[in-house]
């Protein structure tokens, strides 16, 4: 292990990691901790330019129930939950298949078609723009959730493809032999032997697309548009125009909607590390 | 009916030939073991039989049906590999039923097959069990049971207890001779070991290169090998070989400084031999001081001397019981004549 | 009045009418509406104020509605050309055009018009009476007084204007008042009309004038990196002593503490006496789009929209606080209101302007304000800054 | 049972078509929806957007072709200068996540209690949105309230107005950046870190090997392929950063802190112009920029796979 | 001066301790092989030696520097691992020189070292290689190569030939032997190999659980075993063992039907104790009928006749030569009293 183990040290080094952790710790998430500071703080202690000190009383309820009353942000919520699940579903789904396909087959294109979907997902997506835009109105699916889910879907593809083939690769091959011994179908191999080893993987991703889609904003302004449609990074931007200046509601906004993906990665993340280990490290 | 019939097998990978038209018939309930060096050939000849990989050209059947574009699936065959390939997702009845399960046999028949191959191979405690919480031995033992239960007609092993620690190895090996004994189907076993080779075998197929050198029973490749290349490779240590021409109606040999008077149809005079000697058929005698002794290794019940001829050339001989030859020591060998063998310098064929 | 029609099935309005004051006026608007006509469903969409600049072309084409917010003059262009909005002229009866005569001009395109208007407001300076008392100082009358109130309170550390330029157009805002008080209205419809040269004599001494106030350090520091909203804290904290702006700064103003006593407004005086005096007055209108699916109810509503009731209603000091366009209805009781109304309806004799962003064509307007700001942080780059204006002219205008 | 034949003990011996050819053909049907979505949304628009950047369009009437009229008024623009200027100063300045990620993972790779919860927490800036963290940082870069100023009102210096300087509002963009990146790369080393072979560490020690020293000769080398998708990850974010610029500064000011991704954005599909064609020119030469990285990345993945 | 000295050596990890008090005393050149079932801490030793694990309490020495706390690098140890540990992306050459590099030796100093090292090691023709492009053998060659280029006073071998095949194994085993005379270090070498602590060991340890068992050089260990671990440990196949009862002065045997004469000290009438028989001390005798062949397994030269007395007990005798027992077969056993060993039933002492 690198760097020696800190048992390994003296007791005084022992005690100074251990104090420097915690510190270290809320220096890096400074800005978190402050906007987190500022969504419990009332609106006066803005105009007395009390942005640092102690808050002069604790709004948080306020604060947070005027974004959940008072404004969209539920609905934008659920918006986003109603294009995230699906896209994570459809992402993962799909590239288990492709990354089974390019995975465990050897036949003469294999390598091309997977280097499309490698090259496919580091495009700047921002050349899809356009077309993806006109694509999406001719389908009759422009500011629809589907017209996001269906394009999310096809562009995680990419990236999860290149995660789940070398994943797959990672696994033995002989249980794909003896599973062929055995005589069972192909899709059999892919549905009972694969899918249940890939789990972690599957668990990874489903994090890692859990967290872009969320934070999606790109797409979701150039797809959709309005309440009805758009998922909550949008929602924030226009919950925030509504309440400029208004820094306590905004952190509170801002909150709200980073919550869910942490929450998703702290109930996966013993999957996560382990998927990523496996999937994107190797 | 369930032999395997090979004729005029090959095998190219792209450009490379790596099997080179193999012939070869495995009986009924024969037990067949290929041996041969690393890369020479016997995985993928297994994995051809088994439909793993595809047979380039030449011809395969198993008992009366030619299979030599079957689906592994379709061959009725049942591998066990190395790595013992289980299922970790599965419990070990759920590894052994699975084929069964994929195939639409009713529940009932695949627990009494599961149970009756877990108790041939000893697994009944350990059914409920996930092959992570096994040792090695036990999860051979179920990936030898997966096959079982499938009822094949041929068992294909590649190197099964390679991965096992020594004192395992003996065990599951006697194991697999007694499966072998119990079910009598027929089965074909890659190794490295010898010690599974010689105690195994019904036949042995010395492999080289992809070509077949030699194929026969055990103590029939140890006493009568054909070449120089099965003599050296069967029997351990290693038989000795010296140089030697042909003299006078015997066999001059440098090294040991006279001629020996090997009871061979012997090759016309001056032609260049090998003599080839087994540690175990060799004895040291004082006065003599043909070799030096480089080096000795007493493993208890035997030792071996490493001795060293004026002209550079090395033998090993067997001692037994606990008497240790001292390094240094000049020494001279003796051995029945009719226990050497005599091989062909050129052709490294046998002379007999 | 609309009452008699028998009006049915769906509304469809999308609006930006997003901030907080302005939603609640939409929302009532449509009650009332929806009260008028029972067996209509009047389904309304409000969408952030700047995400709507974007979103309206894709739901022009992709998914209209029927009735949908938008600025006059030359902002609606584009879709007049690209015929996505309805020709309403029919709308445009003779009593209509009486009662809204005043934007008719900015609302008509080759004679027809596309739209109808339900506000528009003042611009001007809206100042801190409380400091100006304190130093002494008086409603500028000219350009001199004008600086020399500011090098009084510039003297006392307090800085004359305060300005947020992030998001550019409300230097656009200075410009239009320097542009109009030193060249007058004509030319300034010229410039933005693509027939004058940035490089114009005429553009430059509105830049120097500007700088006059710029090297005087008169705008608060950083200003680039505020919001207009942002930038009021300023004003509210006695930082700064006047804010160039849009009646609608008015309510934040006040929401944020300052009475009708420490707040005042001011016409921006003039600077060359030889011009007329010429005032911003942005127009906020509806227009139907030509894909919507119930354009009887959609005329309806415009024609509601634009009656004197309603316009009085929605642009009371309660609600929007601005000026109601048609002609019939009566101003607030609101002080900045009367005070707006007069300056437009009296004391604008050279015209009344749009804004810059709806005066110049899109590309245009981005391209200057964003010069403009430049201007603000690095007078210096004038030279350079006023050729790249007239080369995106020539590209732009063709 | 009247079958004359012996029952058929292996089942399937139907020989039927799909049997033969099962293992020719099932990667295929695997293959075939993502394939075919991919296809439809991201290798079509492709070359979609190569076709429109040869075209005036303002996305509402017919596009018109005016050949490499976009590309010709693209090599004279100079905001497209400055996009691609700061576009490179992304680049540059964002690899500094991947040694600001390692030493965090090396920091924090101990077994001490609650040392799993503080990994998570240093993760965190990753899984925010950057529409959050965009904020985040406009207000830690305030120049009246914020944080940093008061930091360095401490120190005697005076406001700096990062994000309204054109001197610094790309840093300070970049900054915040790095901020979740350094948090990607950290995750990314910690796995790669209990990847590395501990005997090797320990033959390190044998040989002498410390600190620094273990690090550069044995540690890292051993940390490649950790490296390399930090490098690649890092290398793609920074060439589509949008959303913080979008919300932290809107390209301004004055168009100084654009970046080529923003700058199409803002010509094809903003408030201010919708010039499609030109847009699709500006992607165009983004993509061709990606193009290299993506062209090594795949290099690296072939090797990698033909020394398999 | 650089023999290794343990005094009460003792690991502990957290509460478990798994080395209890080790005392070993290990000459200056002397080879010691540390042996025992897998777990009983052997690599645990080794490495407390290196530095690699800290003693928890104890003393350790190397030559006359008390060395119970210093640095790895600075004892003067070398190690060479069981997976080798190579730096893959270094050259042969830069890792046999990366040690004497990160101690800031001159550039043509290291040179001249690897060289000879390599020359040594016949390793010349690969110095500009990676260790992913050798092949096993080579790379173990490399770790050594690594381990002497540093002139180390003692060197530590944790299994390091059982990644190899069987071949190899032999070939560098001999290697290292000869390395050992070459260069005349202190060698402490972890193996699981009987044949391996047979044949290089000057002193071989055996533990189990953590503790010694028995020291001894290899032939005393196998000729007089302290105890029934020690005895059944070392040899192979392994001693067997048979229950017997003293009574009349012999030891009788109900598995052979009669008493043997055992000429030892022997314990009071009617202890249990255990008799043990090396398979190669046993020859097989018509007429008497107390054993059944279960099995025979023929390795050419020699082969073993599985036994099953009456009893149930097992026993493995070896056969030379070419005979071969047919299973099925009825039994009796011969040897010569004097080999064999008795050891009382409860404590496993031996009795002598
Ligand atoms: N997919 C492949 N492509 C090209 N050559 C191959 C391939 N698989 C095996 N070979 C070559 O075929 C030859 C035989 O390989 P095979 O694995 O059958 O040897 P083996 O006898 O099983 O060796 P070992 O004892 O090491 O397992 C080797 O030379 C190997 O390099
Ligand atoms: N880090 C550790 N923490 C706790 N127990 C350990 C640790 N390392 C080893 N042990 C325990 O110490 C004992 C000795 O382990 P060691 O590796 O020395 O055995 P060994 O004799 O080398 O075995 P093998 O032959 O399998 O290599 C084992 O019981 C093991 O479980
Ligand atoms: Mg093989
Ligand atoms: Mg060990």
């Amino acid at each position: 292990m690198f760097p020696t183990p800190i048992e390994k040290r003296s007791p005084a080094g022992r005690a100074a990691y251990q104090a420097l952790l915690p510190v270290a710790l809320i220096l890096w998430l400074l800005p978190l901790i402050a906007v987190a500071v500022f969504s419990i703080r009332p609106d006066a202690d803005f105009s007395n330019a009390n942005y640092w000190g102690w808050p002069s009383s604790f709004e948080g309820v306020s604060n947070y129930s005027k974004v959940f009353l008072e404004s969209d942000m539920p609905r934008y919520l659920l918006n986003s939950v109603l294009i995230t699940a699906p896209t994570v579903l459809g992402a993962v789904a799909l590239s288990a298949m492709t990354g089974f396909a390019l995975g465990i087959y050897r036949f003469r294109s294999n390598l091309w078609i997977f280097f499309m979907f490698v090259a496919g997902n580091f495009v700047p997506f921002q050349i899809l723009m356009v077309p993806v835009r006109d694509l999406t109105l001719d389908m009759g699916l422009y500011n629809t959730k589907t017209g996001l889910v269906l394009f999310h879907i096809a562009f995680q593809t990419g990236f999860c493809t290149l995660f789940m083939r070398n994943f797959i690769r990672a696994l033995p091959f002989e249980l794909i032999e003896a599973a062929r011994v055995e005589g069972i179908a192909e899709w059999r191999i892919f549905w009972y032997v694969v899918l249940p080893l890939m789990k972690p993987a599957l668990a990874a991703l489903a994090v890692l697309v859990f967290t872009f889609i969320w934070n999606d904003y790109f797409w979701a302004v150039v797809l959709t548009q309005g309440v009805e449609s758009q998922p909550v990074t949008a929602g924030i931007t226009s919950f925030n125009a509504q309440y400029r200046a208004a820094y306590h509601l905004m952190s509170a906004g801002s909150i709200v909607a980073a919550l869910p993906p942490v929450a998703m990665f702290f109930a996966m993340q013993r999957h996560f590390i382990a998927g990523l280990t496996l999937g994107a490290v190797k | 009916m369930s032999g395997v019939t090979l004729s005029n097998v090959i095998k190219r990978y792209g450009q490379v030939q790596v099997i080179h038209g193999i012939d070869l018939e495995i009986a009924d309930g024969e037990f067949c073991v290929f041996v041969g060096p690393s890369g020479c050939g016997k995985s993928t000849l297994l994995r051809m039989v088994a439909g793993l990989e595809e047979t380039t050209a030449g011809r395969m059947s198993i008992g009366a049906r030619d299979v030599t574009h079957e689906d592994p699936a379709e061959r009725g065959v049942a591998m066990v590999f190395q790595t013992y390939a289980l299922y970790p997702h599965m419990t070990v009845a759920e590894n052994m039923g699975f084929g069964l399960r994929m195939n639409g046999h009713p529940k009932a028949e695949i627990r009494e097959k599961v149970a009756e191959a877990s108790r041939i191979l000893k697994l009944d405690d350990y059914l409920k069990r996930k092959p992570a919480a096994l040792s090695g031995g036990q999860r051979q033992r179920v990936a030898i049971g997966r096959a079982i239960v499938r009822g094949p007609e041929v068992f294909l092993f590649d190197e099964p207890l390679s991965n096992l620690d020594a004192e395992l190895r003996v065990e599951m090996r006697v194991e697999i001779a007694r499966l072998h004994k119990e079910i009598g189907a027929t089965m074909i076993y890659v190794t490295h070991d010898q010690v599974e080779a010689m105690t195994l075998a019904d036949k042995i197929v010395v492999l080289r290169a992809g070509r077949i050198e030699q194929v026969g029973a055990p103590l029939d490749l140890y006493r009568d090998p054909d070449n120089r290349f099965v003599a050296g490779f069967i029997g351990s240590p290693a038989m000795n070989f010296l140089e030697g021409t042909v003299r006078n109606g015997a066999v001059e040999v440098p090294a040991l400084g006279r001629a020996v008077p090997v009871p061979v149809r012997l090759p016309p005079e001056g032609t260049t031999v090998i003599l080839g000697l087994r540690p175990e058929h060799l004895g040291l005698v004082e006065g003599d001081e043909s070799f030096t002794v480089e080096l000795t290794e007493a493993l208890g019940g035997v030792s071996y001397a490493y001795l060293v001829a004026g002209n550079g050339e090395r033998i090993i001989v067997e001692e037994r019981g606990d008497q240790r030859s001292r390094p240094g020591r000049r020494v001279g060998i003796t051995f029945e004549p009719e226990r050497a063998m005599l091989f062909d310098a050129q052709t490294e064929l046998r002379l007999r | 009045g609309s009452h008699e029609m028998k009006l049915e099935g769906d509304l469809k309005i999308f609006s930006d009418m997003s901030n907080p004051a302005p939603r609640a006026v939409m929302e009532g608007m449509v009650e009332r509406f929806e009260q008028m006509h029972p067996d209509l469903d009047v389904e309304l969409t409000v969408i952030d104020r700047e995400a709507y600049k974007t979103q309206i072309r894709n739901f022009l084409s992709a998914n209209p509605p029927d009735v949908a917010n938008w600025y006059a003059g030359n902002r609606m262009a584009p879709y007049v050309d690209a015929g996505l909005f309805m020709d309403v002229s029919d709308l445009w009866d003779d009593e209509m055009s009486a009662q809204l005569a005043s934007t008719k001009g900015a609302m008509t395109m080759d004679g027809k018009q596309y739209g109808v208007p339900y506000t528009y407001y003042q611009w001007g300076v809206y100042y801190r009476k409380d400091l100006y008392d304190q130093y002494g100082l008086d409603e500028p009358q000219d350009w001199e007084s004008f600086k020399a109130n500011c090098q009084t309170l510039l003297d006392n550390g307090v800085k004359c204007f305060t300005i947020g330029t992030k998001f550019l157009w409300t230097a656009g805002g200075w410009f239009d008042y320097l542009n109009l008080r030193t060249n007058g209205f004509d030319y300034h419809m010229k410039l933005t009309a693509g027939e004058v040269a940035w490089t114009d004599e005429g553009v430059r001494q509105t830049f120097a004038n500007w700088r006059e106030l710029i090297d005087m350090g008169a705008f608060i520091d950083n200003h680039t990196a505020y919001s207009w909203q942002e930038a009021l804290p300023f004003m509210v904290n006695g930082e700064a002593a006047a804010y160039l702006m849009g009646n609608f700064a008015v309510a934040p103003l006040r929401e944020a503490g300052l009475t009708d006593e420490q707040l005042d407004y001011y016409q921006f005086p003039a600077i060359n006496p030889d011009v007329e005096l010429a005032e911003d007055a942005p127009t906020d209108t509806f227009h139907i789009p030509s894909g919507a699916q119930n354009p009887e109810a959609a005329k309806a509503f415009l024609k509601f929209v634009t009656s004197a009731e309603n316009q009085t209603m929605i642009n009371a000091g309660d609600a929007l606080g601005q000026l109601p366009v048609n002609a019939e209805s009566s101003v607030d009781e609101d002080k900045f209101l009367k005070e707006g109304f007069t300056t437009l309806s009296e004391n604008s004799p050279g015209g009344v302007a749009q804004f810059f962003d709806r005066d110049a064509p899109a590309e245009m307007a981005k391209v200057a304000m964003e010069g403009f700001q430049e201007f603000m942080v690095r007078p210096d780059n004038l030279d350079q800054i006023l050729q790249r204006l007239q080369k995106a002219a020539e590209r732009i205008y063709e | 049972m009247t079958q004359a034949t012996l029952p058929d003990t292996h089942p399937g011996r139907g020989r039927s078509w799909w049997r033969r050819n099962q293992i020719g053909i099932t990667p295929w049907l695997f293959l075939a929806p993502g394939i075919a979505f991919f296809a439809l949304y991201v290798i079509f628009p492709i070359f979609q957007s190569f076709d429109v950047s040869l075209h005036a369009w303002d996305g509402l009437g017919e596009p018109r072709y005016i050949g490499m009229e976009n590309y010709a008024e693209l090599a004279e623009d100079p905001a497209f200068y400055t996009s691609l200027r700061n576009n490179v100063i992304w680049l540059l300045l964002y690899l500094l996540a991947i040694p600001a990620g390692l030493f965090i993972a090396l920091f924090l790779n101990q077994t001490v209690t609650g040392i799993r919860l503080y990994k998570s927490l240093f993760f965190f800036p990753f899984v925010i949105s950057q529409v959050v963290v965009g904020l985040v940082f406009t207000w830690f870069y305030d120049p009246t309230f914020g944080l940093l100023n008061i930091v360095l009102g401490w120190v005697g210096l005076g406001p700096v107005n990062v994000l309204g300087d054109p001197a610094y509002v790309t840093y300070g963009i970049i900054a915040a950046g790095l901020w979740p990146q350094t948090a990607y790369c950290m995750i990314l080393y910690l796995t790669g870190l209990n990847a590395v072979n501990p005997e090797q560490i320990e033959a390190g020690r044998l040989d002498g090997a410390k600190g620094w020293r273990m690090l550069w000769h044995v540690v890292l080398p051993q940390l490649r392929p950790a490296t390399f998708i930090a490098f690649v990850v890092t290398i793609i974010g920074a060439l589509r950063s949008f959303d913080l610029i979008s919300i932290m500064t809107n390209g301004g000011p004055f168009g100084e802190s654009r970046v080529l991704s923003f700058y199409m954005f803002e010509v094809a599909l903003s408030e201010y112009g919708f010039r499609m064609g030109y847009g699709a020119a500006i992607a165009v030469v983004l993509f061709v920029i990606m193009l290299l990285f993506i062209a090594y990345f795949l290099w690296s993945m072939y090797r990698e796979e033909r020394d398999r």
